[in-house]
């Protein structure tokens, strides 16, 4: 069962994890994604490519349940102006055993960083800005990719 | 074919969407790029530095050496930074 | 914040991650291991060591707040009769970012399974018994040994 | 001396606590156990598989091999199976 929403509503984190759940899977990795107080930040806004960001977490969801037999997994991103302390993006998987919920959700939360067309636009006491690319994030998503 | 900009290379555009021709000769996203940029001092700012582009064609994210072939949409864009 | 319960109460998943929070840290990676209801089991019975079990698990919890500079952590786990579909165990952990939160929360349930006293006892079918330990468990735990 | 058993090792020995007065001789947590094992059928039984017991001795888990030194608790259980 794979759950993609793609919003500009506040995350249910509670009710995304309840979600998140199959028969026989008795494990359920879950991550959640907060704007940060404490960097200056007072605005975050999210910009996406409506039909293409939901096609691209659906096949980052696909390739988790079929690497790792999932029995649910759960892709939430809000998008729009956010505060510090919202909930970005909320991941989650469900498997029979915990290996595999908890390297899914990692797998889920790393391609969501490099493969899914989302732009964030910080408002700091500075001025705003775009937030640019991070190098980390390229090499997290490509520790996933295998023979 | 219809255009669509996002982030940075919207705000220097000044526009999310154009519809565009090309003129024939356009053969690649690249060739396109190069087009696009001389339709304005924006798309010009925008489309300067190739190496932080991305693209998508009819959706699916490609390099910038794609050919077009009958592309009905295409994506100009920064690196993309969710999560 | 170190937050450990054990207790015969249902667990409240959603009131335990909205807990395991801290000012600056915007990534909170969670486990939950439910009752499977796939394997015949009728009744799970989690008998621990009073006393104990909390000092290991504050153990365990400390041990990751140190290696990953965690801003928050929490080890839930419930005691006594449970049935299928019930949580049986709740792990969250908070940190600036998302490699440390997803690290953490494994490295919480990989060593509750080895380095805390409780015991499951399984009711099903053909009779009840006690689960053996699995040596899988004892190299999960293995894995953060480290100089 | 405060002994604890849990899960297995308490069904066979029949309870789950009791206070025991080790004869002087008994230096180690294996010297205890095969002391403990001649006190009835139960503790035999529950004692019987060496390689399939685990202790704590005043809560700190510790090997077999380990002196009992002025121990006050001493819990002796299986291999443990919880998350």
């Amino acid at each position: 069962m794979i759950r993609i929403h793609v919003s500009p509503a506040a995350i249910d984190l509670a009710a995304e994890m309840a979600a998140t759940q199959a028969p026989g899977c008795g494990a359920v990795a879950t991550f959640a994604g907060h704007v940060r107080a404490d960097d200056g930040v007072s605005v975050l806004e999210l910009e996406h490519y409506p039909g293409a960001t939901e096609a691209a977490l659906a096949r980052v969801a696909e390739g988790a349940v079929a690497r790792w037999a999932l029995g649910a997994a759960t892709i939430v991103h809000r998008v729009g102006p956010m505060h510090p302390g919202d909930a970005i993006v909320f991941v989650a998987a469900a498997a029979a055993h915990r290996s595999a919920a908890l390297e899914a959700c990692a797998y889920l939360i790393d391609r969501l960083k490099t493969d899914a067309p989302f732009w964030k636009r910080e408002t700091r006491p500075a001025g705003a800005g775009w937030v640019e690319a991070r190098a980390a994030d390229d090499a997290a998503a490509a520790r996933w990719d295998g023979p | 074919m219809q255009m669509l900009y996002f982030a940075w290379v919207r705000e220097r555009v000044g526009t999310g969407a154009e519809t565009v021709a090309p003129p024939s000769g356009i053969a690649t996203l690249a060739d396109l790029i190069d087009w696009l940029a001389t339709r304005s001092e924006g798309h010009a700012a925008a489309f300067a530095d190739r190496g932080r582009l991305r693209a998508a064609i009819d959706q699916e994210f490609v390099g910038l050496d794609t050919p077009l072939g009958d592309a009905r949409e295409v994506a100009i864009f920064p690196p993309v930074t969710g999560g």
